[in-house]
């Protein structure tokens, strides 16, 4: 199933554009997510850390994301 | 959201007399606040300007977060929280937080967690630009 | 005193921006600000006014020692405390503490730690009027 | 000698004045001055303590009054 994924921060930088798209498997894990975003972009693997969003939440690596979710990669925040 | 909270993510100037005005009760004992500005260096590299980019729905949600567990774990009266985005120059204010609680050492402790919680939750980056360069602040380790 | 240093006792209404303009500093990365105000009621009974008075030149003094204490254990940019003598009503602002550190945590500390030497040491006296009755607050063990 | 004392706060109302003088020997100590204070005005036992500052600084109870100096009577403050 195709994803529609949001990149804020330096994530932006790393995939080259604001948002975009990825296919799936059925019932993949935000684990899964994490890791297909790090082999297409090993600009991933220098940050700190980055979490996903789903629907406007951090969601843990367990979690199941569904078609015509809205990922968004949340690289390391600095508000403030 | 009840109207104990005040929570604004804005391209505007932040000003504090307008984020305490959100918080004085006739029933706070104390208030504190905290202002966080652009400061003029960064190790030593002078800094030009800094641009604040917010994932808005998603920020404007876990600051209410931040803001709901102020109430309830230090019984605050009200509280705000105003973060500004876009482009921000040296001294200019970047997040004011203002805290109203019955007794004053409540404030500065909800205070204080509410500035820490923010800096680790809330989806608000800075990029910092030097004469040489730029970069997103804490991405790397 | 220091330009790092505003201290004020006065008659005048106080105003939180007033009192941050003394503090804010290009190389600040943290302020923490307190507000004290005169509340609605004490052990229930509600306060119609307050009364602050001073010993003023000794008030200033023991402020100014405060301040001091705040630039040297905590390595404050710059502080200021502005204290309000006279008749107060509810929601008034008695007293403004604000400072400015390089980094957030001590801005707290430095802050709290003000207010509370306040309390301890700086003659100035409020008493409580109320409908039936006045004291002054403190006084009594 | 005598010495001029201020009163602030409620020692104003105990001393039942602002400002006024009392007789003490040479080379008395604060905790003298404070004993006699007490003496002449009970209300002083019932406070949770009053300090004498001289010449605009707290002074403990072994410092020596000069002619000249100024008492003030402080009760216990309430600033803030």
């Amino acid at each position: 199933m195709k994803v529609k994924i949001l990149a804020f921060g330096i994530a932006k930088d790393i995939v080259g554009g604001k948002s975009g798209e990825m296919d799936f498997t059925e019932n993949a894990t935000i684990a899964q997510v994490k890791e297909a975003l790090t082999q297409q972009f090993p600009g991933f693997e220098e940050l700190r850390k980055f979490s996903i969003a789903v629907n406007e939440s951090y969601q843990e690596d367990d979690y199941v994301i569904s078609e015509g979710d809205e990922l968004v990669i949340i690289p390391p925040v600095s508000g403030g | 959201m009840s109207d104990r909270i005040s929570v604004h993510i804005t391209k505007e100037t932040l000003r504090v007399a307008n984020c305490y005005e959100h918080v004085s009760h006739v029933s706070a004992g104390g208030n504190a606040m905290f202002i966080g500005t652009v400061r003029n260096q960064t190790k030593g590299n002078e800094v030009l300007k800094l641009e604040f980019e917010a994932y808005t729905p998603m920020a404007i949600k876990e600051l209410e977060k931040i803001a709901q567990a102020v109430i309830e774990k230090w019984d605050a009266i009200k509280v705000s929280i105003h973060h500004r985005v876009g482009t921000l120059r040296v001294g200019d204010i970047a997040v004011i937080i203002s805290v109203s609680t019955p007794h004053r050492a409540a404030s500065f402790e909800a205070c204080q967690y509410a500035i820490d919680t923010l800096k680790e939750t809330v989806p608000i980056w800075k990029k910092e630009i030097f004469r040489d360069g730029e970069v997103w602040v804490s991405a790397h380790p």
